[in-house]
């Protein structure tokens, strides 16, 4: 590695670990000046006595000052522990475990979609601009970038409801089946909420994508490519999108934080048990720890991912090693 | 036959507001085997724009007339594909911003091999090692290859250029400006470079500048634009000596000689604009022999001399007047 | 001497200064009518964009007036279908959903525009500051502003809306908050590459201290961009309107385009086919996030004027047979 | 949709989350309703709201009525195999009162005056109280009996915290060890429990193989659902629906009269010092004349609530006191009211009390907005025309509720609802009795005549003696109200018409009160 | 053109550096920092000492990068000098602040490369002409700053003013906006005119309306002109004298003509010998400098000319030599930076030289 590449490296790791060290902090303070505060909610407990309620606040230990429980808490996240949920009592983390895994194929497959159908469409209508083509492609975006997700969630329930599965992530009683039925039944699950977000993002993407690409267009070294004799399909791949994915890339790791809050409107729309459900459960039963937890998670990961984009583009873009 | 004819060359773009720009006017070229020929003019009088039709290399908004034939096969009239066949293995280009001219992201031995391999002139292999080569031909070393466009300065970039249009062994090198955003020592370092290589390689060279001292030296003939059109093509040293177009004439007394003491004057008003019709002679309101028929008819580029053509009607017996002050010894000279 | 009405026609003069050199208008006998009709006519999507954002800030400004029916009270059956008497039917409480989207309209325009006024504040602030003074000033904005950038937002609004309970100011501060990051980072680009310009070098070079060089040279050059982004702010800010009220963080007495959808979605209008309850408040922001694109992307484009070239595209230049000319030329 | 396997298998879809599987933590009704299916409890109701046995065949007390006697099914087992005998029944009860402040306290409430349990013999558990309690098979009713075996390693400590943190829910391959008439063989919050006949289960056998709760985060994929036929039944269908689910004749809605009742009520506390109008009897009167139960049924509920008057709702027909009626409607009568406790009409047409305007704020907490900020839209400006302002402050549940439970007390008036847990009057009653004052009671209200007849009843062994005073209580509360009951909600259970043999309650089919709810349904 | 300097010499000059050296701060990357390397810095002017005086024209010439920019940056308080003196007008501005500061860059203009760049496209033209009088609240009244800017605007040849005033930057031509930055710049009247290749960036053909512009400036206003030029033709044509800069420093200095026909620098000479020649017959003998423009981040020791210099000695490694006069030139400050052609003149060449002064 050169110095420059560890120079950059070095301090986009360190500026994530900063970022991530505020937002533990920020996550702490957002928690603890919540009105109507924890120990109130506690009142969820049917005929509590006052003394009842004060063990709970103890062992929350929502008692000691402000200061210790910081400390605290940063020993527990030290230790890996987000805290107990109010609602079931749970370990936070237990609980988000598995809405993570269930959240991640679903995004994934989302983000995937979005990302290969984006890269194409901007490419080409990038390529193809001022034609009908170009319009097609570009006012679609324009539209479905417009579309609320959630709005856009019902309405593909509207369109397909009857054919696809909206709700959940697997026929709720079919018991036993191979694996492959029971993933080819989650698929289908999947199809829906997977296309809201990848139709939401396809057409941010495309527009990204779309602009990056005319920018590169315009390089003087796309004309120099083209006097090569580089054909088409090489200029525009190796050439053309081969630069324009720096912005892009830089754009998409962005865009995650994004992605984060598309995938909780669409899980709530479409009863998806991942993490995006799990905040909006926790957000209408004041489970102060789960949302605290599930929001850490979900910041961190923005964070990480934004890291994961800055690195990608230092291996994408040589100049960076200086 | 000479390697590069261009009969009656039209480049017109379509401006986004309707309307049509003539960038390049029925222009008409023929540049010998080996010859290093000039192209000058101020900008905006469309150089570029006819160079890059030599390649067929315009963008969509343009369109395009006449013909253009590299070694006798015609380059334009099978449209972008058609052109797409001749380029870099007929006509190589070197273009005026060289830092551009190469992809950030790629290894600069990388991209002086691509056109080999997608020409299918050398296995990538073959490729690789050829790059080297070149770029020892330039002057660089050849472990250079490994490295990316932004290692290199301005004037390696350039010298790498030159190299990369060198790969398919053109029979033709077009240098659109290639030393104007270098400085002066490099130049003097690029220029002596094109001489040595159009010597040796036997190319034959188009080099397109504003300059006209670095053509004077460098170049066998030159042809001078003005407005999209050739004012005059003549060997250089016809050109500042017997010049027979006003335009050259007031072009050479605006450039200050190092040693030479004369007096500098500057062309007045600007370059016509290309998107309106112009009647009469396009540098009549900056002439400083204008007569009236200037105003009404346009010159037509005529013979005036053996190898000698200039389009400017006090050329013309029928206009009467063919009194062209000579630039090269000019009559109020040094001080 | 330079004749008066010299013009450049220069390619480079096009690219620098973004102007429409070569269409003919932009010379001085032209008036400054005919220049706008030459910038319109180079924007017809930012043309329409504004068309559709004016049409809706004035319905809703005048929604108390133009509405036909009460908002609050049922002036028909429940989830009754379109009819002339209304002609988007009725909601699941017998209101009439031409009225409830102009009420709707109505916040959520205020939303809009509130929250693009405020996150304009910090935006330009923090994007001048930071690009102009650069150093530990800009390092620490910076650091700032990508703190707020890497913040997923709706999380983030969600647990401030959360926090402070519904309200419509909740709602635009927790909106506003996350909203000015973009154009903080886009103005300081811009600011930074004026600031390195040469007539703010040879203003400071005058003699002009930074607040003059700022106010003077600065600002009016960020303006447009600065415009561009609120407009594009104003449509995001809608759009988290509607996911915020989606969620039940709206406020729930306010009507908006995000609680009808929100109703409608809670009060089932899909699965009873009631698609008049759902589909137009969505078709309502849809339209206005893309009038707000197409007004911001326009000015973008004028200020961008490197998107304007393309060395190449699936179309090509033609070639042009020269009818009765030949090549009689040489 | 289903596969042959789950042929009697019966799918349910609930918009409420089964919030966990530990009896020591779940709140939400549908967890402890999953409870009654999968743990005994000695009694539970019947589908007419009668007492019937569960574990327990028979019972009986001695005249003091401070000792009960329950004879239990023999041969009961635990899903596990291990016996399920009087000891399990009195270690739940003994264990919940040992660490009734600490982690017992949520089941604690179950155990209203009970002392302690012992065993006199494998199928016989004698339960000793403090004091007669009236209430006391209604709230046995609701508590689950827990396998010892399983539990008692986290009963442990001063507080019996650990109580709280098993999750007890079943791990692949592990099926929870329960008792009841299923087993839940997976659980998840967010998506689909299921629940397996049990095979050793004492009482009358299911006649299903097993059921599945799905959870809907929305209403509308829930309602759909039951349309396609995804699932077979659907709990609490939104009243928006009704209609359009109705005309499916595949479809059966069945609407019934529910516990669940919306209020409106203000702030009598006695010794406050502002807005002391608010606790001028004219005013609690003048306020119910000019509330239109009616219109907020139709309008804010579309028709799917019926105008009410009484805390003990409708569908609790035994206590529920039928003489008891909303007022109707009457601005001009409350108009007088107002007029003649002497608060002026001002210019602006606000009434003038003690120097101030009447102008008061709202409270309203977040749950179930729709139909509740409807309503207040209609109470508002019935308001309006008897000089009285209101605006609304919304705020979320835990806020609403620090507002409005004394001993903060910081409101004048306010929109909320109760569920009561059980058919029992005994909650809902004592949301107005003193004691409550810092527990349960939102307005404050507090007379020693109704905390006298509150007693009383708590203490009256006989059901009939006992309604008496039910019904005089209720009579008292409407004299001068200071809660304003508005609607009594219906609840719309909504199931295929190819399954028939559900035991309805107002709590809907699937229901904390009883198993009869679905364990006998069947094909049609 | 020789013998136009006959100006200077009466008063002292207006324009007086004196061992000038701006350093820029180098960016230290991690391993520089982890391992304690000293920051390192970009010489970009390392004691650089001239003097114009009122109505001559010096031009600066050298290689891109060697810091010409920097120098008359410096002067103009675009960046801080990091040792030396600049003088203008007798005062030292390096040491001066405030309104004395403000005093002296009034007297001091400058002009920059791109024309295209130094109006703001926003402002109209009367207003970019009028800012400098109202950056230094020289005149109060309204009318009294319009007559003035239209004053400017026609002495620069932008006739009739009223044409223009109105206008934005990007109706004119190059030519014009330059001739709009000069009158702006002229509009304090300044004594000291400081022009940074300003007409590099506009056609041949108009180039020389510009040039011919400042120069008959200063003429007719005894201006002092700081050239700063790539072109040799240019300086050589409108230069009274001229300063070659190498890697920070002057190498050569002296007028024109002595310069030019009689270069003693060896780097003096090689850039000579690259200028091309309009006439074709003219001899061109290019003597190019091989190896790469230098890097001021890394100045060589010794004569900072000795790794690419052609006729380098062992003794140029070590000794790093000042300006001197060299011993084959009889004019009058003529001086060079070269231990091989340094020395004093011939006895009768000084004297020659001191009669020509007189
Ligand atoms: N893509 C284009 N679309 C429209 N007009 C163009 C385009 N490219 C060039 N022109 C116009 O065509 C004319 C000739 O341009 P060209 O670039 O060929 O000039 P040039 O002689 O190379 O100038 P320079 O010395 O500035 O490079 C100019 O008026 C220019 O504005
Ligand atoms: N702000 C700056 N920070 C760091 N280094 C700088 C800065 N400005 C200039 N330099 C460096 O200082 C050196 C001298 O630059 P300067 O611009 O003065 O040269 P110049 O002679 O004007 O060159 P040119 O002919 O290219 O204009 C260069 O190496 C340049 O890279
Ligand atoms: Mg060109
Ligand atoms: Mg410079």
């Amino acid at each position: 590695m050169r110095s420059g590449t560890l120079d950059y490296v070095v301090k986009r790791v360190a500026f994530a670990l900063v970022t991530i060290f505020i937002v533990l902090t920020f996550n702490f303070v957002l928690f603890r000046l919540l009105p109507g505060s924890a120990v109130t909610d506690l009142s969820r407990v049917p005929n509590a006595s006052p003394a009842l309620r004060e063990a709970l606040a103890r062992e929350f230990g929502l008692a000691s000052s402000k200061w210790d429980q910081y400390l605290a808490y940063l020993d527990q996240l030290f230790h890996g522990n987000l805290g107990v949920s109010y609602v079931n009592q749970q370990p936070v983390w237990d609980n988000l475990r598995t809405d993570v895994a269930n959240t991640v194929p679903m995004v994934a497959l989302g983000t995937v979609v979005a990302v290969i159908a984006g890269i194409t469409s901007g490419l080409v209508s990038a390529w193809r601009r001022r034609t009908p083509a170009d319009y097609l492609l570009t006012n679609s975006a324009i539209a479905f970038y417009s579309f609320p997700t959630q709005w856009l969630g019902l309405m593909l329930i509207v369109l397909f409801g009857s054919y696809l599965p909206t709700t959940g992530m697997t026929t709720p009683f079919q018991i036993g089946g191979s694996f492959w039925q029971q993933a080819g039944d989650e698929l289908q699950h999947m199809i829906l909420p997977s296309l809201t977000i990848a139709l939401t993002l396809y057409g941010q993407y495309t527009l990204v994508v779309r602009s990056a690409v005319l920018e590169t267009l315009g390089e003087d070294y796309v004309l120099t490519a083209r006097a090569k004799g580089v054909r088409t399909r090489r200029l525009l791949t190796r050439h053309v999108l081969r630069n324009a994915m720096l912005p892009i890339v830089t754009l998409m790791g962005l865009s995650f934080g994004y992605i984060v809050g598309g995938a909780l409107l669409v899980e709530t729309v479409f009863t998806w048990p991942g993490i995006g459900l799990a905040v909006y459960q926790a957000v209408l039963q004041r489970d102060y720890p789960m949302l605290q937890g599930a929001f850490l998670l979900l910041t961190i990961s923005v964070v990480v991912f934004n890291l994961l984009a800055d690195l990608l583009y230092a291996r994408l873009d040589p100049r960076v090693s200086g | 036959m000479a390697l590069l004819e261009v009969r009656d060359l039209h480049v017109w773009f379509a401006l986004p507001s309707g309307r049509e720009l003539h960038a390049v006017k029925g222009v008409g070229l023929d540049v010998e085997r080996g010859e290093l020929f000039g192209l000058i003019g101020e900008s905006g009088c469309g150089k570029t724009t006819t160079v890059l039709a030599l390649m067929g290399l315009l963008p969509s908004s343009a369109s395009v007339a006449g013909s253009v034939r590299v070694d006798g096969a015609d380059v334009l009239s099978g449209g972008e594909k058609g052109a797409r066949a001749h380029r870099w293995t007929e006509t190589a280009m070197v273009f005026q911003g060289s830092m551009n001219a190469f992809s950030p992201v790629k290894t600069i031995g990388w991209q002086i091999a691509e056109p080999m391999e997608i020409h299918g002139v050398a296995s990538r292999r073959a490729a690789r090692a050829r790059a080297g080569e070149l770029l020892e031909l330039v002057g660089i070393p050849a472990a250079a290859a490994r490295r990316y466009p932004h290692q290199f300065s301005g004037g390696m970039r350039q010298r790498a250029a030159i190299a990369m249009a060198l790969s398919c062994e053109p029979k033709l090198l077009l240098a659109d400006e290639p030393t104007t955003a270098l400085d002066v020592m490099v130049q003097a370092q690029i220029l002596e470079l094109l001489q040595r290589l159009a010597r040796e390689l036997h190319l034959t060279v188009v080099l397109v500048t504003h300059d006209l001292p670095l053509v004077a030296h460098i170049c066998d003939r030159a042809a001078v634009m003005y407005g999209g059109e050739i004012a005059e093509v003549a060997a250089v040293d016809a050109l500042y000596h017997e010049s027979r177009h006003p335009y050259t004439r007031m072009l050479f007394a605006a450039t200050p000689e190092l040693l030479g003491g004369k007096d500098v004057t500057s062309i007045p008003g600007s370059p016509p604009r290309l998107d309106q019709p112009i009647v009469g002679c396009a540098f009549r309101p900056r002439c400083d022999s204008a007569v009236v028929r200037c105003a009404t008819d346009h010159p037509a580029l005529a013979e005036v001399a053996r190898g000698h053509e200039a389009a400017c009607h006090l050329n013309d017996p029928a206009t009467g007047v063919l009194s062209v002050p000579d630039a090269g010894q000019p009559a109020g000279g040094a001080g | 001497m330079l004749p008066v009405a010299a013009l450049d026609a220069d390619a480079d003069s096009d690219a620098r200064t973004g102007g429409d050199t070569g269409t003919g208008a932009s010379g001085t006998g032209a008036s400054a009518g005919a220049r706008l009709r030459v910038i319109l006519r180079g924007h017809r999507a930012g043309v329409v964009g504004a068309v559709i954002l004016l049409a809706f800030t004035v319905l809703a400004i005048g929604a108390p007036w133009f509405a036909p029916y009460s908002t609050t009270a049922a002036s028909g059956a429940v989830f009754a279908p379109p009819s002339l008497h209304h002609l988007l039917g009725t909601n699941d409480g017998g209101i009439d959903m031409v009225s409830l989207l102009m009420a709707g309209g109505r916040i959520s325009m205020l939303v809009g525009f509130s929250c693009a006024a405020i996150a304009a504040v910090p935006g330009l602030l923090i994007g001048v500051l930071s690009g102009y003074f650069g150093g530990v000033v800009d390092t620490v904005l910076m650091r700032v502003t990508d703190f707020f950038i890497v913040l997923p937002t709706v999380p983030v609004m969600i647990v401030i809306a959360a926090v402070w309970g519904p309200s419509l100011l909740h709602l635009i501060v927790a909106i506003s908050v996350l909203l000015w990051t973009s154009t903080a980072r886009v103005i300081r680009a811009q600011v930074k590459s004026l600031r390195e310009r040469t007539f703010v070098r040879r203003a400071r070079t005058l003699g002009m201290g930074n607040t003059r060089v700022i106010f003077r040279h600065i600002v009016p050059n960020v303006a447009p961009l600065l415009v561009a982004n609120s407009v594009v702010a104003l449509a995001l800010a809608i759009f988290y309107e509607t996911a915020l009220a989606f969620l039940g963080l709206g406020d729930p007495t306010a009507t908006s385009w995000g609680t009808i959808i929100e109703d409608a979605f809670l009060r089932t209008a899909i699965s009873v086919g009631a698609w008049w309850a759902i589909v137009p408040p969505g078709i309502c922001v849809a339209l206005v996030v893309i009038g707000a694109y197409l007004v911001g992307q326009s000015i973008e484009d004028e200020l961008n004027p490197r998107l304007k070239v393309a060395h190449f595209s699936a179309r090509f230049w033609s070639f042009r047979p020269l009818v009765g000319r030949g090549s009689e030329a040489i | 949709s289903t596969g042959a396997s789950s042929a009697t298998l019966l799918s349910i879809g609930t918009g409420y989350q089964v919030d966990s599987l530990n009896p020591f933590v779940a709140v939400e009704s549908t967890s402890l309703a999953v409870f009654k299916y999968t743990y005994p409890s000695l009694v539970q109701y019947s589908t007419s709201l009668g007492i019937v046995g569960n574990f327990a065949t028979r019972w009986s007390h001695d005249a003091s009525g401070l000792n009960w006697t329950f004879d239990l099914h023999p041969d009961a087992k635990w899903s596990d195999g291990k016996p399920l005998t009087a000891t399990d029944v009195a270690w739940t009860i003994n264990t919940v009162l040992k660490y009734a402040t600490g982690g017992g306290a949520q089941m604690a409430t179950y155990l209203q005056g009970v002392k302690s349990a012992t065993v006199s013999s494998p199928t016989t558990v004698v339960i000793h109280l403090s004091s007669p309690e009236a209430a006391l098979l209604a709230n046995l009713a609701q508590m689950p009996i827990l396998p010892e075996h399983v539990w008692q390693k986290y009963a442990t400590g001063k507080d019996g915290a650990n109580l709280r943190t098993f999750s007890n829910s079943p791990s692949t391959g592990h099926p929870d060890v329960d008792g009841g008439p299923f087993i839940c063989i997976s659980y998840s919050v967010n998506g689909v429990s299921l629940f397996e006949r049990n095979p050793d289960y004492y009482g009358p056998k299911p006649t299903i193989s097993g059921f599945g709760l799905e959870y809907f985060s929305s209403a509308t994929a829930m309602v759909s659902a039951v349309k396609q036929g995804k699932v077979d039944v659907i709990l609490n269908a939104p009243p928006s629906a009704i209609g359009n689910l109705k005309a499916d004749k595949s479809l059966m809605v069945d609407t019934k009269p529910a516990f669940n009742e919306s209020d409106f009520f203000l702030n009598d506390y006695a010794k406050k010092t502002s807005d002391r109008e608010l606790l001028n009897p004219l005013v609690h009167q003048a306020f119910n004349d000019a509330i239109d139960r009616a219109a907020i049924a139709k309008i804010a509920f579309d028709g799917d609530a019926e105008p009410a008057m009484t805390p003990i709702p409708l569908a609790d027909t035994y206590w529920h006191d039928p003489a008891v009626k909303p007022p109707s409607f009457d601005l001009a009568k409350a108009n007088a009211l107002l007029d003649r406790a002497g608060y002026k009409m001002g210019s602006n047409g606000v009434r003038m009390a003690d120097g101030h305007p009447m102008s008061y704020t709202v409270i309203l907490a977040t749950d179930e907005l729709g139909p509740r900020t409807r309503a207040f839209d209609i109470i508002q400006s019935d308001f309006a025309k008897i000089g009285v302002q209101l605006t609304v402050k919304v705020t979320d549940d835990a806020t609403a509720a620090t507002l409005e439970l004394a001993p903060s007390n910081k409101f004048n008036l306010a929109m909320w609802g109760w569920t009561p847990p059980s058919a029992d009057p005994t909650f809902m009653l004592n949301t107005f009795s003193c004691k409550q004052f810092g527990g349960w009671s939102e307005t404050a209200y507090c007379t020693t005549e109704y905390t006298k007849l509150f007693n009383e009843q708590a203490t009256a062994l006989t059901s009939a003696k006992r309604r008496a005073i039910v019904f005089q209580m209720e009579a008292m509360l409407a004299k001068t109200p200071v809660t304003y009951i508005l609607v009594y909600e219906n609840v719309n259970d909504v199931w295929n018409k190819q399954w028939t043999g559900f035991g309805e309650t107002p709590n809907g089919l699937f229901s904390p009160l009883t198993t009869f709810g679905i364990t006998h349904v069947h094909h049609a | 053109m020789s013998g136009r300097s006959g100006m200077s010499g009466m008063s002292g000059p207006i324009l007086r550096l004196d061992e000038l050296r701006t350093y820029y701060p180098a960016r230290r990357n991690l391993v520089d920092w982890a391992r304690r390397r000293p920051r390192r810095v970009v010489r970009a002017v390392d004691g650089v000492s001239f003097e114009v005086h009122e109505g001559e024209i010096l031009a600066l010439v050298g290689e891109t990068g060697c810091g010409k920019t920097s120098t008359i940056q410096t002067v103009v308080g675009g960046f801080p000098a990091t040792s030396g003196r600049v003088v203008v007008d007798g005062r030292d501005v390096t040491r001066l602040s405030g309104r004395r500061l403000r005093a002296v860059r009034r007297i001091t203009q400058m002009i920059f490369q791109d024309p295209y760049e130094s109006l703001n496209p926003r402002l109209r033209i009367r207003k970019a002409v009028e800012e400098p009088l109202q950056v230094h609240k020289l005149v109060a009244s309204r009318s009294e700053r319009r007559r003035l800017a239209s004053e400017a605007l026609e002495r620069v040849g932008l006739t009739p003013a009223e044409l223009f005033v109105d206008r934005f930057p990007h109706e004119l031509s190059g030519g014009q906006r330059q001739r709009v930055a000069i009158a702006a710049a002229l509009i304090l009247n300044p004594r000291l005119l400081l022009a940074d290749e300003p007409v590099s960036m506009l056609d041949v053909s108009i180039r020389a309306g510009v040039l011919s512009l400042i120069d008959g400036l200063r003429r007719e206003r005894a201006m002092a002109v700081v050239l700063v030029t790539h072109d040799l033709s240019t300086a050589a044509h409108y230069a009274d004298r001229i300063a070659v800069m190498y890697l920070g420093r002057i190498v050569e200095e002296g007028p024109t003509a002595d310069v030019l026909r009689n270069p003693q620098h060896p780097y003096t000479q090689a850039l000579l010998s690259v200028v091309p020649k309009s006439d074709p017959r003219d001899r061109f003998v290019p003597r190019v400098l091989e190896g790469e423009t230098p890097n001021p981040a890394n100045v060589p020791a010794g004569c900072r000319f000795h790794p690419r210099c052609p006729v380098a000695t062992a003794e140029c490694t070590v000794v790093d030599p000042a300006l001197a006069p060299p011993r084959a030139s009889r004019a009058a400050g003529h001086r060079v930076a070269c231990i091989l052609t340094q020395g004093p003149p011939p006895v009768e060449e000084r004297e020659a030289a001191g009669a020509n002064n007189a």
